[in-house]
């Protein structure tokens, strides 16, 4: 149970604000180092930064970037949207189990992801050989990618679903099978309804991970290169300078593409 | 007409219900009276197909359908948090039902505004339900169960998430509802109030098992046993040794006077329990009365209970009745009064120690 | 509000049975990429993982990135326990800000976590000229993999305390307020043991994702090479031989340890 | 002694309390009687020093305690939901505050057998609270709350977590301990029931205000305004306009009958509300009282509810009237009988329009 109840203001409770000033070393930590690399870029750097946006090098590895995480949030969903309503829903022998097959992705370093992935999937391996028959390469292309996106991010979207479909009070698709609704009239029309916000934002999550994860895609595909590779290429090749610009561009694009979600996400449930 | 055979599920040991039969008449109003916990809205929700149970058999007018789905039994259920839709208002929330059996549009309005006229609540048609009151919800998942025309009508804890007076005040509401419409119904509480002004028929619901059914005043003066007559707040249970047993009913021996009950099969020298509701004792100064059953004793307190006022009496034995507060007045009665205590024998009833 | 109630079990739910069968394929994906590694490894590969386990730079770097994600772990116990007590009691002006800079570590991608706390921490950085004169070096070192570390996980330690205080009823505390305790008392001896469940599993949530953290570190302190860093170097110079029986030996430390806390944690609350 | 004066509270809008002034003398059973929402907690924990009010001021025993933590303050505070210490047992749930206060073991064992001993927990003491039932664990919160010998104890909502028989059990074990310990006690609750049992003197609180404040039988009698009236189920509400005004009273014309009401101030001709209880309606089949005031009517329903019945009766305005089984099998009445209605005029009460 969740208590949402905030209990007391701050006044009077001096432990509080202790805990408050305590708190918020960790704030500014995250808060300087942000503030640090945007004002070095955009007020020192501003030549630097306007010659990254003319760099067809970073704006197409930057949309790489987004593009195949959106693809991996869109396998993920179509994929974890079953999973996670029967996992809301049902109790099962192995559902455990299952729960935790999610959770492994977040628990293994990426680089092992990588390595495990490149192993299943290269052109020589158990699952690759079968897929290059069929035309889909994944080492060192697209599917590759979208491959170690999926892995890593696919956690986040089924979680969030799942606390999606277990906030739908379980009466209403009762009721609505009452009324003569069958399960998937019911699923369809309130539960799926009901729970589109969690849906949303579990899908923006998936899609942050995805854009955000260097090392397992690193392993399987260096070229073509998603904007983290490329950022750490320029930093190896030429230093702060060629890499902060490209950092920052990326910052930009991720908080727009994720306000620009939220905000179209905002209804009542 | 609602038949349930021999309906079990042990679920982990939770909510288990034990082998419970139950018929309802076609337009009875059912009452399953229990206190929390007994299992009463899974037996709901067998009864509407939405759990299956693990043996026993359900049938709807006389067709078994222990095995169909609860979209095919035509039921209207009403959760005790009354379910709406959070996403429709409240006209959506009431075609619901009519849409999925593709009704058409013309014959769903006409279907609407007579519940709406019925349930009066026309004025709510166009508001989004997560903005009404609990009373104002609770008549609109009457009208969405009510408007697909259920063959029989489920009601889960109906009034207990509403206040006092919206409580009573449904209350009232449903009872005329009823008498107009006569809809089979089963209604779950674990309100004797509710059950005592609604219930054509009550059926006494205790850790899964059904230990009583009968009519109200049935239950309430002749309860099967010690548990339902403590449920249905008999506060006099004396223990008595039965002295004689004749046609007339048992002579016992209680607190050294001789009481005569009505007709039990007990044998002389047997312990009985001998129970007799509050309101079924009669307070007086003197022995101006032809009860036969009689003591005097010492008021000990007297609770003013707005209807009624309940009076502790030490008799020798802890006497309670329920009497008004003209009685009260006119008797001149407060803590250390001595008083008269009068019941019928035909107010006793014996129950197995 | 979450319903926790498990609604009906499967059978007689077609829908619940097919969509159970389409989220087993995402299960799969994860099991098969997992078993393909491990089995790889430890069957068809045994000696390379005998000779892994005796190669010193392995071992030293597999504890380094242990030890490392440990010290992270911890300050974000010290400092993320108040915060979250903070945020789960309290409401202010400004939180939803600073809860929104809890969250923004996971969406960042992780080289440009990487390149901004370089630029932040390095020895002629804002801050890191500061803590080199009082004899902290980040720029390749083990505080460099701390503070990135500690970047990316202190978000997974905050959000689970302050569940766990959310979900410890604010009445305790104000029972034990009336019953004569200051708030210290209460929160010491009532909400704190009450959340250890929950803190004791952010805890290793976040000691997780500090192991698993690749991108970020790699920039700040390519060397002392945590285990990640190790792998991408072997994986690049010797392949999969070489680098398959790391990851797999990563895998079993990360496994172990987790298992190992979690059982020590199993509280009733 | 407790007091609150002008307390005010803002919560944006909600839980908000408007002017709230109270006075609770020593040894008192205070109860704040009121519907769910009406900011009852929130004065609680207000008294209690949880929360600090925007204005106004809290004394107890003449000392302002308005800007004093909570735990400086010696108060017994019990919630609805107990909230007993889960990772502690029965024992040390109780032990909490003496332990706090530095008591020595020998002396909280002394204390600790007495509580135990009073509220006949010993057999719970060395129990994991979080498997005790409701009533138990009501019971050891209680003790807890008890411990530290408070100068006031704070009841919030005691009884609304119990099933029904708890509940009247626990009720009277209540009444007995306060006629024993006569610590000076505030409850809120929303049952008119427990407030009519266990109350000295009643608050009415709606919406954040006081309403009323009384002794029971004032507050059940003689309701302030119509909103009070309805909230204590005074079900006969009839309009009438004055048509003389004497010292005996008022003469009102109600349903083409003038009836004599107490003296109240009103003009003749304006409108006013003649309230009565339902209780204080007698039913007879003739003529033979002295009452003035009567009508005929013919019996609409009667309700059986347990220690009374509910009797409508249609005399060309609706009344109701709570009788005793008794009084109906003696007058034979049923729906549709003819019946005789017949109120005091003390019995009356008028209120504003």
């Amino acid at each position: 149970m969740r208590y949402v109840e905030i209990t007391n203001s701050m006044r009077k409770n001096p432990l509080s604000c202790i805990f408050f000033l305590i708190g918020l070393v960790i704030i500014l930590f995250v808060v300087a180092t942000l503030f640090n690399l945007i004002f070095k870029t955009l007020f020192l750097n501003m030549e630097g930064f306007r010659d990254i946006l003319n760099d067809p090098a970073v704006i197409s590895s930057i949309w790489l970037t987004m593009y195949t995480s959106f693809l991996a949030t869109l396998i993920a969903m179509v994929l974890g949207i079953p999973l996670a309503y029967v996992l809301a829903r049902h109790d099962f022998f192995g559902k455990q189990i299952i729960e935790s097959f999610i959770d492994i992705p977040v628990i293994i370093p990426h680089t092992v992801a990588g390595i495990a992935l490149f192993s299943l999937l290269m052109k020589r391996g158990a699952i690759g050989g079968f897929f290059e028959s069929i035309g889909i390469v994944f080492q060192d292309s697209m599917w590759g990618i979208v491959a170690a996106m999926l892995f890593v991010s696919y956690p986040f979207f089924v979680n969030a679903a799942k606390d999606g479909f277990a906030s739908v009070n379980p009466n209403l698709e009762k009721v609505a099978r009452t009324l003569g609704a069958s399960q998937s009239h019911a699923f369809f029309h309130v539960t799926l309804p009901l729970s589109v916000r969690h849906i949303v934002s579990g899908a923006i999550m998936s899609w942050a991970r995805g854009v955000s994860e260097f090392g397992a895609v690193v392993v399987i595909a260096y070229y073509p290169m998603i904007a983290s590779t490329l950022i750490l290429y320029r930093f190896n090749t030429g230093g702060l300078a060629e890499s902060q610009p490209i950092a920052v561009l990326l910052i930009i694009m991720c908080f727009i593409t994720f306000l620009a979600f939220r905000l179209a996400s905002k209804k009542k449930w | 007409m609602l038949e349930i055979v021999n309906v079990s599920n042990d679920w982990n040991g939770i909510f288990a219900l034990k082998d419970i039969t139950l018929k309802v008449n076609d337009g009875e109003y059912f009452v399953i009276l229990g206190p929390t916990g007994a299992g009463k809205t899974l037996l709901m929700e067998i009864i509407a197909g939405l759990y299956y149970p693990d043996s026993g058999k359900v049938s709807i007018s006389n067709k078994d359908v222990t095995q169909l789905p609860p979209e095919k039994r035509n039921i209207g259920f009403l959760y005790q948090d009354y379910s709406l839709f959070p996403h429709y208002d409240s006209r959506s929330n009431i075609e619901y039902g009519l849409k999925i059996r593709k009704v058409p549009k013309s014959e769903r309005e006409t279907i609407i505004e007579g519940l709406s006229s019925m349930l009066d609540i026309g004025h709510l048609m166009d508001r989004d339900v997560t903005t009404l009151s609990g009373g104002e919800q609770q008549k609109v998942a009457m009208a969405r169960a009510l408007a697909i025309r259920p063959d029989i009508l489920l009601l889960d804890e109906p009034f207990s998430a509403l206040d006092e007076a919206t409580r009573n005040r449904l209350i009232g509401d449903m009872k005329e509802l009823h008498k107009k419409e006569r809809i089979t119904t089963v209604h779950v509480t674990h309100s004797q109030e509710e059950a005592m002004i609604l219930a054509d028929r009550i059926a006494i619901m205790m850790d899964g098992r059904i230990v009583q059914v009968g009519e109200p005043k049935e239950i309430f003066y002749k309860p099967e046993n010690l548990e339902v007559a403590k449920f249905v707040r008999i506060e006099n249970i004396w223990d008595v040794d039965v002295i004689e047993n004749s046609d007339k009913g048992l002579l016992v021996r209680l607190n050294g006077y001789e009481v005569l009950t009505p007709p039990y099969s007990k044998e002389i020298g047997e312990r009985a329990r001998l129970l007799i509701r509050p309101e079924d004792i009669v307070l007086g100064s003197g022995e101006n009365t032809s009860a036969r059953n009689r003591f005097m004793g010492t008021v000990e307190s007297i609770e003013y209970r707005g209807f009624f006022n309940m009076v502790r009496i030490d008799c020798g034995l802890p006497v309670v009745a329920a009497i008004t507060t003209q009685s009260v007045q006119e008797l001149g009665i407060e803590a250390g009064s001595k008083v008269g205590v009068f019941f019928k024998s035909t107010a006793l009833h014996v129950v197995p120690i």
